[in-house]
C-alpha cells in the first residue's frame, strides 16, 4: 500500500445534478475500500467531510453549469486539477436540466417559483466542457459503474481508458437481443447513442433513450424514418432526441430539425 | 466574524448530504436568531419542463431529479399518471413495484446509515476514515447496500435510475431464476440488519426531542410503501387528491427553501421516523423484536434516534423482498394498457426518506399541462430549521467547531437529500446580520 | 522453443538493457524469462505487452539469439509505458509476425528511414554489413524532424565502415547542425540510380513512402522492386482480428512488409 | 434413410449423452439460439415474414419445428463467442504471471443449422484456421443440420454459391416432412451411433422424393440474388465509386450487419486491472468495421466516412475475402439484409454498383 503522501488524489465535485453519478462511485462496494487505500479521497462531501487541499490528480465533474458562481467554481476546479474527468449526462451534455436552453427561462423560473426574482441562473445549463477543458468523459445517465473503475484502475496503471465510440447496436448484439427497430418493437435510439451501458433498455424490451449521448458521427437523419416506422410522430421524435442529452449538437439539431418540419 | 455574543457559523459545504448545502447560524446576544440551511443546488425546473411532455416520459424524467431515490420519483409518478387516466395497477405488478421499492430502501437506508449518519456517532469524517478503524463494519454496510442495488438491479435493470419502469408497469418482467438468485445475499443482508439495529441502538443519543405533527403513507394491514393514504399523528387524514388544498409550499423570504406546512396547522415531518410512528404495528415480528430489543419506544421523539429506526426498516425491507421473491410469479404481460385521457392524477409513496406526492394534469393526448412534486425534503425543511433552533439555543457554550459538527449533525438526521429537493432556492448570504 | 506464434498469450520477456535514443524514443534489450518466441527476420514485428497497461506492434529493431532489441517511440499510453519501463521490468512478448524484408542477393540497395521507421531497418542494415561483399551500392537515406530526433545516431560510423552510404537530412536544422536540411526526396534526387540492378526499402510515414516510391518509379525501377512496411491498427498479429485489412492485405500476415506494386493501388484510395 | 418421429427422443438422447444442446426458440418476437432443455422449446408452428429491415414472427397453419428463417443470431454467438477472457495475469515479485482459463469441455449440439450457416461455419473455420479454438469447438460439436424448405424473402444462398441442402459437414442432417416426420441423413460415424439410440423407422415410400421436392421448390422460390459478375473484381474497380456516398447516406454506422453476420469475425482485445493494480485480464470481443475507433491510428483513424466504412464492409464480404482466404465472406444467409435497421440490402448495392461500373472511373491521384 502507498503512504498517503505517494496516492493520487482524487476529488469530486458536484453541479447541476442529482447526485447519481457520484453515487456511482459509492456503489462500487466491493472495491471501494481498496481503492481508498490506493487514492487519497480528496474532496467528495457525499462520502467525508475532510477535504484536502489541491492540487489534485483528478476531478472527477458532476453535473451543469447553470449559474455564475459555478461557471467561477468550475474554472478553479480545472486550474486545481491535472485531470478532468466529466461523469455524466448533465456534465457532458448539459443534462435533462438543458431542455431549458430551448425554451424561456423567465417563464421556466415563474413556473417553479413564487418570487422568481430570487433566482439567479444562466439562460442555458452549460456542459462542463463548454466552460474549460475536459480531459475525458464518462456517458450516460447515470454513468456506468464498470465504466468509471475502468476509468479509475486505467489512471491508476496508466492505461487509456476502454470507452468505445461504437453504437448501443454493438452492445445489444454481444447480448443477443432481437433489434427492437426490425422486430417493430419499439423506437430506439441505439444506432445513434454511445455504447457503454450495456444496451439495458433494449434487454428489457424497451427502445434505448439515448441516456449515453450520440456516438462520434451519428447519422440522425437515416434513423429518423426507421424511428417514425416504429410508430413516433413528429412530436415524438423531437422528444425522444430531447431528453437526458438534449443538448448535444447532434441531438439538438435531429430535434430542431422535426421542429422545422412540424411547422 | 466569531465572539461570544454574536457568531456566524457558515458550513460552505454540508457533507454528506447528498446533494450541497450550507448552514447558517446566527447569534445575536446570546441567542439564537436565525438558521438558514442554505441549499447549493442550482435550480433545474423539472416542473417547467415536464409541461408539454408526454406522460409515459415522467417516470424516466422525474426519477432524475435523485439519484439516491429514483424508485421513489418513478413510483409516485407513475401512480399519479395512473390516476389521471383511470387504471389501477396492482396484483402482480404491484408485488414487484414493491419488491423494486425494497431495493431502494435496503441500498439507501444502509447508504445512510453506515456511510452518512453513523460516522457522527463515532466521530469520524466519513465513512471512509471510519474504514481504518472499523473495517468490519464498514464493509458490512457495503454489502447491505450492495444487495439493494442488486435488487434493483434485477427488478429495473440498472440501480440507479432504473429503467424498467413504466406507466402501468414494468417493460419487462424479471425471470424467477433472476430473482431467487437474490435469495442467498438477501438472507445474509437480513443477519447483517439485524446486527445493524443492534449496533445503532448502541450509540450516544444527545437528549433532545422534537414535537413535529408526523406524517406519512397508512395502509391497514401492511407497513405503507408504494402506496397508502396520507395520515398524521394528530389524526388528520386526507386522500391524495387533497394534496393541493392541504400541502401548502411557501417562500418564506429570509428561508433558503420552499417550506412545506400543512393547511391551518404547521410544520411536519415525514419519513422514516414518522412512518415507524404511524405504521409500526405493521412491520414482520422480526422487525418488531429488532426495534423493542433496541428499546425503541412506539413513537420516537428525538431525531438523532432516526438511525435506529431506519435499522428498523432495513430488516423489514430485506424480509420483505424475500417473502415478495418467494411468492413471485412473473406478471403476464408485466404492464396494464394505458390509454391516454384527460384528467388530474395524484401520486403519493413512501420514498426513503419521506412521503414524495406527485400531481400531474394532462390533456385528453396524455400530454402534461401542469405538474407539481413535493419531495420529502422540502417538506421537513422546516422541521431541521425548528430543531437546529432549539438544539443550538441550549449549546452555545460549545466552540465553533463542535457547535457545526453537530449541527450538520441535525440535518444529518433528516438524510436530506437535496438535489431532490427539486425547488430549492439560492440566496444571497450576508455575512452577520440578516436583513 | 514455442511451436507456434499464433496464440493471445504472451511470453515474458526482461528489459536488461535500456537506451533512451532521443527525448521520445528508448531502445529496449528484452530477454526472455523463460520460453523464447520463434527466431525473427528483418521487418517482422512483435506484440508488446506492459502489465495492466496494453499491448501494440514493435518491429524489433535487432537482437542476437533470443534477445529481442526494440525502438520505441512514445505516442499514447502503451508507448509510454514501454519507455519508460526501467531494467527490470517483464514485459509480455507475441510473435514474431508477418513478412519482413526480402533482400535480393545482389545489386544496389537503396534503404529509406524516416522517423521511428529507421528501427525497422536497422536489422536490416546489419544483415547488408554481413553479406557487403555481395552488394553494389549500398545507399541508406535517413530523415528526422530535427537533428535531435535522429535515431542510432552513434552507429552511423560503423555502418559507413562497412560500406555503407549513410545519408542524413532534417525537416529543421538546429544551431548545431551542418548537416542537410530538407525532405528525404532530396536525398534521392542526388543518388545516382541503376534502375536495373536496384532494389529499395522504405519505411516511415504512409505520405513519405508513397512520396519516394513514385520518384524511384518515375525513375525506371519497378513496383516490385520496392518494399514498403505498412502500418496499420492490430489486435492479434496473426490474421484473426481484422484490424489491420488494407484493402486485400492483412498487413500483419501479408505485410508489413510488401512490395509497392501491391501497396499502390492500395495507397491510391482514400480511407482504405 | 430413415425418418424419425418427434424430436423429444433426440434431443434427450443428446443431453443424456452429456451434450449442451442448442437450438432455435422463441424470444423477444424473435427465432433465436439458445439452450433448449428439450425438444419442447422449439419454435413449433413459427413461421418468419422478413424483408429488408424488417422481421416478423406469424403463425403456421402447421406444426414446423423448422419453417423459419434466419433469426438475429448465428451460431457463431457459441463457436465465436462475442466475448472471452483471453487470459489473466497477476504480478509476482518483479514478473508477472500468465494464466490461459480453462477450456471449458463443454460439448455443444447445435440443432437446426442450415445449409447457408453450415456454409459459414467452415467459412469461419478457413480463417481461424485448422489448430484454432473454433476448429476445436466445432470438432467437439454435434451438428444436426436442417435442410432449407423456407427460404426467406431476404436470402440468396443459391447465387452465393450455397444452396437449400446440406451437403457435408454434419453429423446427421433432416428434412423437415409433414406431420413432424423428419427424413434423417447421416454425415459421420458420430451421427450414426447416437441415431442407433432413438428410434427411427424406415423412410416411407415417396418420402425421399417429397424432401427433394421441397427442397427444390425452396431453391426455386430464392427472389434475391448476387449480380452475376465478378464482385471482387467489380468492388476493385468501384473503390472510388459515387455511390458509395449514396449508401452512407442512408446507413447508420451502427454496425448491425456484421453482428449478425455469419462469417464476420473481428474482434477487439481490451486490458483491464482489478483496483490494487496486481491482476490483470485480457478479454476478446467482436468488434465491427463501422465502429469508429476500429482503424484507430495513433493520432486518428483510418476511415472516418460512413462511404469508407460501408465500403470496407461491402468490399471484404465480396471482394477482398476472396484475396485473403479464398473464398466469398458471404453464404447468402439473407442476415444483414433483414436485421439492417433502415433496411440496406447487399444484393442491391452490388447491383447498383455493377451498374455504375461500366463508367469511367476517375483514376485517383
Ligand atoms: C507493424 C508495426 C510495427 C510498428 N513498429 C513500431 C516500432 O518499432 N516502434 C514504434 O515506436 N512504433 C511502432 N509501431 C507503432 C506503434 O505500434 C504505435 O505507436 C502504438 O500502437 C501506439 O499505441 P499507444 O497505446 O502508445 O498509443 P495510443 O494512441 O494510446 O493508442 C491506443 C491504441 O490504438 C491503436 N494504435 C494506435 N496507433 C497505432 C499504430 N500506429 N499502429 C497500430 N495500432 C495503433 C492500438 O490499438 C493502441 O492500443 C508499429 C506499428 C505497426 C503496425
Ligand atoms: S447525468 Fe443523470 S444520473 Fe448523472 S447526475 Fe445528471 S441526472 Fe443524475
Ligand atoms: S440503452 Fe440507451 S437509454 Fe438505455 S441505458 Fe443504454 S444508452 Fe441509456
Ligand atoms: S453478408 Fe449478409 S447475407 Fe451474406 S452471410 Fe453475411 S449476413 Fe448473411
Amino acid at each position: 500500500m502507498n503512504t498517503p503522501e505517494e496516492r493520487p488524489t482524487l476529488a469530486v465535485w458536484k453541479f447541476a445534478s442529482c447526485d447519481g453519478c457520484q453515487l456511482a462511485l459509492l456503489d462500487c462496494e466491493d472495491e471501494l475500500l481498496t481503492l481508498a487505500d490506493r487514492v487519497q479521497i480528496a474532496h467528495f462531501t457525499e462520502a467525508t467531510r475532510a477535504t484536502v487541499a489541491g492540487p489534485y490528480d483528478v476531478s472527477l465533474v458532476e453535473g451543469s453549469i447553470t449559474t455564475p458562481a459555478d461557471r467561477d467554481r468550475i474554472m478553479r476546479i480545472r486550474q486545481n486539477s491535472r485531470l478532468l474527468v466529466t461523469i455524466g449526462a448533465c456534465a457532458s451534455a448539459g443534462g435533462i436540466q438543458a431542455l431549458r436552453n430551448f425554451a424561456d427561462v423567465s417563464e421556466f423560473r415563474s413556473i417553479v417559483y413564487a418570487r422568481p426574482d430570487y433566482i439567479e441562473t444562466l439562460d442555458r445549463s452549460l456542459p462542463i466542457g463548454e466552460v474549460v477543458p475536459v480531459d475525458a468523459e464518462l456517458r450516460g445517465c447515470p454513468i456506468d459503474r464498470g465504466q468509471l473503475l475502468d476509468l479509475l484502475t486505467a489512471m491508476l496503471a496508466g492505461r487509456r481508458p476502454h470507452l468505445p465510440d461504437r453504437p448501443v447496436c454493438g452492445e445489444c448484439k454481444l447480448r443477443g437481443t432481437s433489434c427492437l427497430l426490425v422486430t417493430g418493437r419499439a423506437p430506439c435510439l441505439g444506432p445513434v447513442t454511445r455504447a457503454g451501458c450495456g444496451a439495458i433498455c433494449p434487454a428489457a424490451n424497451r427502445g434505448c433513450f439515448g441516456c449515453y449521448g450520440p456516438i462520434g458521427d451519428p447519422n440522425t437523419a437515416a434513423l429518423i424514418p426507421a424511428l417514425r416506422a416504429a410508430g413516433l410522430d413528429e412530436d415524438g421524435v423531437r422528444r425522444i432526441f430531447r431528453t437526458f442529452n438534449a443538448a448535444a449538437p447532434a441531438f439538438a439539431d435531429a430535434a430542431r430539425g422535426e421542429e422545422g418540419e412540424q411547422r | 466574524m466569531t465572539h461570544r455574543h454574536d457568531r456566524v457559523l457558515r458550513v460552505d459545504a454540508l457533507a454528506r448530504v447528498e446533494g450541497e448545502g450550507a448552514l447558517h447560524i446566527h447569534v445575536r446576544d446570546g441567542k439564537v436568531g436565525e438558521v438558514q440551511l442554505e441549499i447549493y443546488e442550482p435550480p433545474r425546473f423539472f416542473e417547467a419542463f415536464l409541461a408539454g411532455r408526454d406522460y409515459a416520459e415522467a417516470p424516466d424524467i422525474t426519477a432524475r431529479i435523485c439519484g439516491i431515490c429514483p424508485v421513489a420519483y418513478q413510483m409516485s409518478a407513475c401512480q399519479a399518471m395512473e390516476d389521471a387516466v383511470g387504471i389501477t395497477v396492482g396484483g402482480a405488478i404491484g408485488k414487484l413495484r414493491r419488491l423494486l421499492y425494497c431495493g431502494e430502501w435496503i441500498s439507501s437506508h444502509a447508504l445512510h446509515i453506515y456511510l452518512l449518519h453513523a460516522p457522527d456517532f463515532l466521530g469520524f469524517d466519513g465513512a471512509i476514515d471510519m474504514a481504518a478503524r472499523h473495517r468490519d463494519l464498514v464493509e458490512r454496510g457495503l454489502r447491505l447496500k450492495k444487495t439493494g442495488n442488486q435488487l434493483m438491479t434485477a427488478v429495473g435493470g440498472r440501480a440507479i435510475h432504473p429503467i424498467n419502469v413504466r406507466v402501468g408497469g414494468f417493460y419487462r418482467a424479471p425471470a424467477p431464476s433472476e430473482l431467487s438468485a437474490l435469495l442467498d445475499p438477501l438472507r445474509q443482508a437480513l443477519d447483517d440488519a439485524i446486527a445493524t439495529v443492534g449496533w445503532v441502538a448502541g450509540f450516544d443519543f444527545p437528549d433532545f426531542e422534537h414535537d413535529h405533527e408526523l406524517l406519512a403513507l397508512v395502509r391497514e394491514g401492511t407497513y405503507a410503501i408504494e402506496h397508502g393514504v396520507p395520515h398524521t399523528d394528530r389524526g388528520l387524514v386526507f386522500p391524495v387528491s387533497e394534496l393541493d388544498h392541504l400541502v401548502l409550499e411557501h417562500q418564506v423570504p429570509h428561508s433558503t427553501a420552499l417550506h412545506a406546512t400543512l393547511a391551518g396547522r404547521d410544520r411536519y415531518l415525514t419519513g422514516p421516523v414518522a412512518r415507524y410512528a404511524l405504521s409500526g404495528r405493521w412491520l414482520s415480528p422480526l422487525a418488531r423484536q429488532a426495534a423493542a430489543e433496541a428499546g425503541l419506544p412506539a413513537v420516537c421523539r428525538n431525531p438523532f434516534q432516526s438511525i435506529v429506526v431506519r435499522a428498523v426498516e432495513l430488516v423489514y425491507a430485506i424480509e420483505e423482498a424475500i417473502a415478495l421473491i418467494e411468492a413471485y410469479e412473473p406478471p403476464h404481460p408485466p404492464v396494464v394498457h394505458v390509454d391516454p385521457a384527460a384528467g388530474v392524477g395524484y401520486g403519493a409513496t413512501e420514498a426513503p426518506r419521506g412521503t414524495l406526492f406527485h400531481r400531474y394534469d394532462l390533456d385528453d393526448r396524455g400530454v402534461i399541462r401542469s405538474v407539481r412534486i413535493v419531495p420529502p425534503t422540502s417538506q421537513n425543511q422546516a422541521s431541521i430549521e425548528d430543531d437546529l433552533l432549539r438544539f443550538v439555543a441550549t449549546r452555545l457554550d460549545y466552540d465553533d467547531a463542535r457547535l457545526t459538527s453537530v449541527c450538520e449533525q441535525v440535518i444529518r438526521n433528516y438524510d436530506p437529500c437535496i438535489s431532490c429537493a427539486t425547488h430549492f432556492l439560492t440566496l444571497d448570504i450576508h455575512e452577520g446580520e440578516l436583513p | 522453443m514455442t511451436t507456434t506464434p499464433y496464440t493471445m498469450t504472451p511470453l515474458r520477456y526482461r528489459v536488461v538493457a535500456r537506451r533512451p535514443d532521443t527525448a521520445d524514443v528508448v531502445t529496449l534489450d528484452l530477454d526472455p524469462l523463460g520460453s523464447p518466441v520463434q527466431s525473427w527476420a528483418p521487418g517482422q514485428f512483435t506484440m508488446v505487452y506492459a502489465f495492466g497497461v496494453g499491448e501494440v506492434p514493435l518491429s524489433v529493431s535487432g537482437g542476437e539469439g533470443h534477445r529481442i532489441v526494440h525502438t520505441v517511440r512514445s505516442v499514447g499510453a502503451v508507448t509510454a509505458a514501454i519507455c519508460v519501463a526501467p531494467v527490470g521490468t517483464v514485459l509480455g512478448v507475441r510473435g514474431p509476425f508477418g513478412h519482413g524484408w526480402s533482400l535480393p542477393d545482389r545489386g544496389d540497395l537503396v534503404l529509406v528511414g524516416g522517423g521511428i521507421g529507421l528501427a525497422p531497418l536497422r536489422p536490416l542494415v546489419r544483415t547488408v554489413m554481413a553479406r557487403r561483399h555481395r552488394f553494389g551500392e549500398v545507399d541508406l537515406l535517413v530523415g528526422a524532424r530535427t537533428p535531435d530526433d535522429l535515431l542510432f545516431t552513434d552507429e552511423y560510423d560503423r555502418w559507413r565502415e562497412s560500406g555503407i552510404s549513410v545519408h542524413v537530412i532534417v525537416d529543421r536544422a538546429g544551431r548545431h547542425w551542418s548537416g542537410q536540411v530538407g525532405v528525404v526526396t532530396s536525398l534521392l534526387d542526388r543518388l545516382r540510380l541503376d534502375p536495373e540492378i536496384t532494389t529499395s526499402f522504405l519505411c516511415g510515414p504512409e505520405i513519405m513512402m508513397r512520396v519516394i516510391a513514385r520518384n524511384l518509379t518515375d525513375r525506371g525501377l519497378t513496383a516490385g522492386q520496392v518494399q514498403v512496411s505498412l502500418e496499420r491498427n492490430m489486435r492479434c498479429g496473426y490474421g484473426v482480428c481484422g484490424h489491420c485489412q488494407y484493402g486485400p492485405l492483412m498487413v500483419c500476415r501479408d505485410g508489413p512488409v510488401t512490395d509497392y506494386a501491391t501497396a499502390e493501388p492500395l495507397m491510391a484510395v482514400r480511407e482504405l | 434413410m430413415v425418418v424419425l418421429t418427434g424430436l423429444t427422443e433426440l434431443v434427450a438422447r443428446l443431453r443424456a449423452e452429456g451434450y449442451r444442446v442448442v437450438g432455435p426458440t422463441v424470444r423477444d418476437d424473435a427465432i433465436v439460439l439458445d439452450e433448449i432443455q428439450s425438444a419442447d422449446e422449439l419454435p413449433y408452428g413459427y413461421g418468419v415474414d422478413a424483408a429488408p429491415g424488417r422481421y416478423r414472427l406469424r403463425r403456421r397453419g402447421d406444426a414446423a419445428a423448422f419453417g423459419h428463417s434466419a433469426g438475429p443470431q448465428s451460431w457463431k454467438q457459441f463457436l465465436h463467442p462475442p466475448r472471452r477472457q483471453l487470459w489473466t495475469a497477476d504480478r509476482d515479485g518483479g514478473s508477472f504471471t500468465v494464466t490461459e482459463p480453462a477450456n471449458p469441455d463443454e460439448r455443444l449440439a447445435l440443432l437446426g443449422v442450415r445449409p447457408c450457416d453450415l456454409a459459414a461455419i467452415a467459412v469461419q473455420r478457413r480463417v481461424f484456421g485448422e489448430d484454432s479454438d473454433y476448429a476445436r469447438r466445432i470438432d467437439q460439436a454435434f451438428v444436426i443440420a436442417v435442410n432449407c424448405t423456407e427460404p426467406a424473402e431476404v436470402c440468396f444462398c443459391v447465387s452465393a454459391g450455397g444452396g437449400p441442402r446440406a451437403d457435408t459437414g454434419y453429423d446427421l442432417a433432416l428434412t423437415e416432412l409433414a406431420n413432424s416426420r423428419y427424413l434423417v441423413e447421416i454425415g459421420s460415424e458420430t451421427g450414426s451411433a447416437l441415431l442407433s439410440q432413438v428410434v427411427y423407422a424406415p423412410a416411407e415410400p415417396g418420402d425421399i422424393a417429397t424432401a427433394n421436392d421441397q427442397i427444390r421448390t425452396a431453391e426455386n422460390r430464392m427472389s434475391r440474388a448476387l449480380p452475376d459478375t465478378d464482385l471482387p473484381g467489380l468492388l476493385r474497380r468501384a473503390a472510388e465509386s459515387p455511390h458509395w456516398d449514396d449508401v452512407a447516406s442512408r446507413c447508420l454506422t451502427c454496425g448491425n450487419c456484421t453482428m449478425v453476420c455469419p462469417t464476420c469475425f473481428c474482434t477487439s482485445v481490451v486490458d483491464t486491472t482489478d483496483v490494487t493494480g496486481d491482476h490483470a485480464e485480457r478479454w476478446q470481443g467482436w468488434a465491427s468495421c463501422f465502429d469508429l475507433d476500429y482503424s484507430e491510428l495513433h493520432g486518428g483513424q483510418v476511415r472516418t466516412s460512413g462511404a469508407s466504412r460501408y465500403r470496407q464492409w461491402l468490399t471484404h464480404k465480396f471482394g477482398t475475402w476472396h484475396a485473403q482466404f479464398g473464398q466469398s465472406g458471404c453464404v447468402g444467409c439473407g442476415r444483414c439484409v433483414a436485421w439492417c435497421p433502415v433496411g440496406i440490402d447487399v444484393t442491391a448495392e452490388l447491383t447498383a454498383l455493377a451498374a455504375t461500373s461500366d463508367i469511367d472511373q476517375p483514376v485517383p491521384s
